[in-house]
């Protein structure tokens, strides 16, 4: 295996709507300050590959104008996955194993605020036949995983808003949160159910923002980075689809995939100084918890998803968010973790480690 | 390359105006034939790469979350790829990267598109806000530009006519083929209907439901099943932007030097006489001299005499899509995928009615605004290793 | 034993927002006021037509926006000749790329005026606009384009 | 430069008809009929009738008859939106049918009153005098007598 490390990482701001720039003017300036961090120019990127989907953006072949932003000419080697960007990510550390090249580029864009109602489009995630035409609420499968949750003693309403004033509380350091702020627990809890037992406050904001990751192998990555975050271990897992025949409560995906990767690192998740997690959902903490056995770990010190969710960014701004802390000196181990579709269907876990 | 890798599994249903099966039926359908010809169990796989066209038109959002059971991907990593067009390509693509990148021993690569469900021609009539609906229809992008090869080339209208009955010739061989017309004829296409000038009616691909799937495997597992495998000796992608000022649409880069970084990697210097087959991404009839151009199977302004002697032709000495290609069956998400597996059934010696004499083939696959390219070369030789 | 069903009715309705971003807007702005604004890249020397914010090929921000005529010629072009859903008007018609002068850009537009055998690659053309009360932020602010007769020579 | 964006509002609109295949044609015929159908697997039957096993992946077996009554595993509150099954703030729910390994999703009514909804309650369908083949043939489930 080669070393991979993230050498940059830039994000916009999470907003909950720009209504003032298009897919490619988001964009542009992240990867501009991404690549500008690492010291290179765009001819420098040897892959591009990048995340995002049509269903948000609200248009057929939305990806296309995104890449007027990565100056597609002379022609570049490119991907792109129709999912979250960590995948993309994912895509960029497999193709840099194949040694064609040291530097790819990874973005992601999401704009959560294009759809007028998430109640349209969010049963086009499920099931075609027998869960879609029922148009379940956006939160009803997540309302039933969080009803279970609470019923196996994983987590109770007090648990999940101590994890939202905890986040929201992180994202007062994160200058681009779209939510921050001190509340208390039972201020949280006098708020109405959106979708029981889940209230507001545990539902990731959904809005628009891009991130920019650039990754290098070996000694382009110590040549970019003084202190390069090391990618040691990187893996991903499906689970199945119906939620009738999930145990909701458990994520076998997630448990799956850490102990691929935690194979590939050499280290556990009880090494790992901080972990960011993709928690649409407050109660989703516990279920990772468990499954990724974190035991120490500080959770979500960006805020996480809780305080700003850009649909089909979030997952690689955790792999940013989880890197910066190694790039900072602030972690030696992290760990990052991206998810897909209803309930924690999909789980990506990437194991991040600074030089000693 | 630094770990040989081949094809020992395709697998593809038929493809038709509307199947009356779920889409899940309908990709297990191509997922079934194909492990069933590397001879492998589910359990046997490492990571599954979805390909599939844009979710708005068939209205399912991440498929891969709903068919993890019918492509067998529970507990595994599952990659949804999208790239317009060439996106089976790229998926192929992705999956042999895997196994080259020692990151998995077999991968299942999945395609399929069910478009007869929804009737996207006019949900993608009324346009954006701000657009101009000029009514160019979905022809109305790529006759302008074989308008402009044919004024380049010089090129006789009949060769757009031969190409269409090439194709549908050939498609006559291939039974999972959605169009069959035996008995079809260039006077035939000649007097088709207009579509978009100079596009006929018969000159253009139709719109299918159908479904393919490929398994990759490492050198140490080509072995596995008495049927030869499908080694890769070359593969590449690349992408322009669409729309910058002096872009050529007839002939892109992009698509030159995919082609060309293929060929470099399979060590082919001079490809019209290197390659035996190739199954191109022809969604118009003109796009076969197009594409020998583009990526050098032919001169430049003279591959539609390659047309006009038959050379393209089931029998000539360089056939072009004996499957029947996108003119005879066209389920988007999979069409690329089709191109590529249908390179690999043939130096397989696996393409049935349809087999040619053919020990290097040519996958390609192309998206966008001709923005989008795939192409990889496979051979019945194992390649030098790197 | 039960008679199966063989199709379902599931029909989806999403309501969206577009947003076309500040440098496609001071085109779509411009086109309200017959105006053709074009922007060019300092970097690579060429001229967008419409603007996007910043050059793909560069990556650099746009130079401001300045007008052009919009007499071009034909680039390539087809004719539509068969009828299908959102046509705005009756097939047979001309849909062209046109090059402005002055841009390195094409834009996509109809061609009329001529018959449609009567057009060819390199011909001259202008841009017809509609009547004041029906401009728009749109590129439909132009009717169409037809052939210059009065001293535009072909390219 | 100016500053601001035109935005505008504009709407997608697909009208899907899916073909469904024999094994979902079959349960959906079913629900037509006031029947609700589950698939066999190795494991027990399995309701609703996936075509794919999900711990497996294998094909699911023959249809068979199930009961229309069950048990919730999972539920969670929601306010009633226009389109909605019932009039008046409900639960979507896991139902583990009678004799059926799984659960079923769909809608609990009871009133309005969520006060009367709890894990383990049991709850049966409540049919649609006009039946057309559809999920929506079962309005809902209501509390079981």
């Amino acid at each position: 295996m080669r070393d991979v490390a993230v050498v940059s990482f830039a994000q916009s701001p999470c907003q909950a709507a720009n209504r003032r720039d298009d897919m490619a003017d988001i964009l542009l300036p992240v990867i501009r300050e991404a690549v500008y961090a690492a010291g290179i120019g765009r001819d420098d990127v040897d892959f591009v590959v990048s995340g995002s989907h049509d269903f948000y953006e609200g248009r057929t072949f939305s990806y296309i104008e995104s890449l007027d932003a990565v100056g597609a000419w002379p022609p570049i080697s490119e991907s792109h996955v129709e999912s979250d960007a960590a995948w993309a990510l994912a895509e960029a550390w497999s193709w840099l194993q194949l040694g064609e090249g040291d530097i790819a580029l990874v973005y992601g864009i999401g704009r959560g605020s294009l759809p007028a109602d998430l109640d349209q489009v969010v049963p086009a995630q499920l099931d075609p036949y027998f869960l879609a035409p029922l148009a379940p609420h956006r939160d009803a499968i997540a309302g039933l995983q969080a009803h279970a949750a609470i019923e196996a003693g994983l987590t109770s309403e007090q648990g999940m808003a101590e994890v939202v004033v905890r986040c929201l509380d992180a994202a007062t350091g994160n200058p681009l949160a779209q939510r921050s702020g001190q509340v208390d627990v039972a201020q949280l809890l006098d708020a109405p159910y959106v979708s029981s037992p889940l209230r507001e406050h545990d539902v990731a904001p959904i809005g628009d923002a891009a991130a920019v990751v650039v990754l290098a192998a070996d000694d382009a990555a110590r040549r970019l980075a003084e202190r390069p975050a090391w990618v040691r271990g990187l893996d991903h897992r499906m689970d199945t689809h119906y939620p009738g025949v999930r145990d909701l409560t458990t994520s076998p995906s997630t448990r799956r995939a850490i102990g691929r990767a935690a194979e590939l690192a050499g280290f556990t998740t009880s090494d790992v100084d901080i972990a960011e997690l993709h928690t649409e959902y407050s109660h989703q903490e516990a279920i990772l918890t468990n499954a990724l056995e974190l035991n120490g770990a500080v959770v979500n010190p960006s805020g996480g998803p809780l305080a700003g969710r850009p649909v089909t960014a979030t997952g690689l701004i955790r792999i940013g968010e989880a890197a910066r802390q190694i790039r900072d000196g602030n972690a030696d181990r992290a760990l990052a973790h991206a998810t897909s579709g209803q309930a924690l269907q999909q789980n990506l876990v990437c194991l991040l480690e600074g030089d000693g | 390359m630094s770990r040989r890798v081949a094809v020992t599994g395709v697998g593809q249903s038929k493809q038709a105006k509307r199947r009356e099966v779920s889409i899940g039926a309908m990709v297990r359908e191509a997922v079934t034939a194909a492990m069933a010809d590397a001879e492998l169990t589910f359990a046997d796989i490492d990571a599954v790469v979805l390909s599939k066209t844009p979710d708005l038109f068939d209205g399912v959002m991440n498929p891969e979350l709903y068919l993890a059971d019918a492509m067998g991907a529970v507990g595994l990593p599952v990659t949804r790829v999208f790239t317009g067009g060439s996106v089976g390509g790229h998926a192929a693509i992705f999956g042999a990267h895997l196994v080259q990148a020692g990151l998995a021993e077999r991968v299942l690569v999945v395609a399929y598109s069910k478009e007869s469900e929804g009737n996207f021609t006019w949900a993608l009539s009324r346009g954006l806000p701000f657009s101009a609906p000029l009514g160019a229809g979905a022809g109305g992008h790529f006759a302008p530009v074989i308008r402009e090869y044919i004024r380049r080339s010089g090129a006789p209208e009949h060769i757009g006519w031969q190409v269409a009955v090439n194709h549908r010739l050939n498609a006559v061989r291939n039974p999972y083929a959605h169009v069959h017309r035996p008995d079809i004829t260039v006077e035939e296409v000649r007097d088709s209907r207009m579509l978009w000038d100079p596009i006929r009616y018969l000159e253009s691909c139709p719109s299918s439901d159908g479904s393919c799937a490929i398994v990759v495997t490492g050198e140490e597992h080509a072995g596995h099943t008495p049927r030869p495998p499908a080694w890769i000796h070359g593969m590449a992608w690349r992408t322009e932007t669409g729309h910058f000022a002096g872009r050529d649409e007839v002939n892109p880069v992009a698509g030159q030097q995919c082609a060309a970084d293929a060929y470099r990697q399979a060590g082919i210097d001079d490809p019209a006489a290197q390659v035996d087959v190739a199954e191109l991404y022809i969604p118009y009839s003109w796009y076969e001299p197009i594409w020998l151009e583009n990526i050098g199977l032919a001169e430049v302004g003279g591959s539609w005499k390659l047309v006009e002697d038959g050379r393209t032709m089931f029998d000539g000495a360089l056939p072009v899509n004996p499957s029947g290609g996108v003119l005879s069956g066209n389920p988007t998400g999979a069409t690329g995928l089709l191109r590529f597996a249908e390179a690999a059934l043939q130096v397989r010696g696996l393409a049935g009615e349809h087999q040619v004499d053919a020990r290097r083939a040519i996958g390609h696959a192309m998206g966008g605004a001709s923005q989008f390219h795939a192409l990889w070369v496979v051979g019945s030789e194992k390649p030098e290793a790197a | 034993m039960t008679e199966p069903i063989t199709t379902m009715p599931s029909p989806f309705r999403m309501d969206y927002t577009y947003v076309a971003g500040t440098g496609r807007s001071v085109f779509l702005r411009g086109l309200a006021e017959r105006k053709l604004m074009a922007r060019r890249c300092a970097g690579c020397e060429q001229v967008y037509l419409p603007p996007p914010e910043f050059c793909s090929r560069c990556l650099r921000e746009l130079e401001p926006p300045f007008e052009l005529d919009g007499r071009g010629v034909v680039s390539t072009f087809c004719v539509v000749s068969f009828p299908f859903p959102g046509q705005r008007i009756d097939p047979p018609y001309v849909v062209a790329y046109i090059q402005p002068h002055g841009a390195g850009t094409r834009l996509m537009h109809l061609v009329r005026e001529v018959e449609p055998e009567d057009v060819h690659i390199g011909m001259a053309v202008e841009p017809v606009w509609v009547s004041d009360d029906e401009l728009d932020t749109s590129l439909l602010s132009i009717r169409h384009f037809r052939p210059v007769h009065n001293g535009g020579a072909d390219a | 430069m100016t500053a601001d964006s035109l935005s505008a509002a504009y709407t997608v609109e697909f009208p899907f008809e899916r073909t469904v295949g024999p094994k979902i044609g079959t349960f959906l015929g079913g629900l037509r009929d006031g029947r609700l159908y589950g698939a066999q697997t190795e494991r027990g039957v399995l309701c609703p009738p996936l075509e794919f096993e999900p711990e497996t992946g294998a094909e699911t077996g023959e249809l068979v008859p199930v009961a229309d009554t069950g048990t919730v595993t999972s539920w969670t509150w929601v306010p009633s939106r226009p389109g909605d099954p019932v009039p008046h703030d409900f639960a979507w729910a896991l139902i583990a049918i009678d004799g059926t390994i799984g659960a079923l999703f769909h809608v609990v009514d009871v009133d309005g009153d969520s006060a009367r909804m709890a894990t383990g309650m049991r709850v049966r369908a409540r049919w649609r005098a006009e039946r057309v083949g559809q999920l929506s043939d079962i309005e809902c489930f209501e509390v079981a007598p």
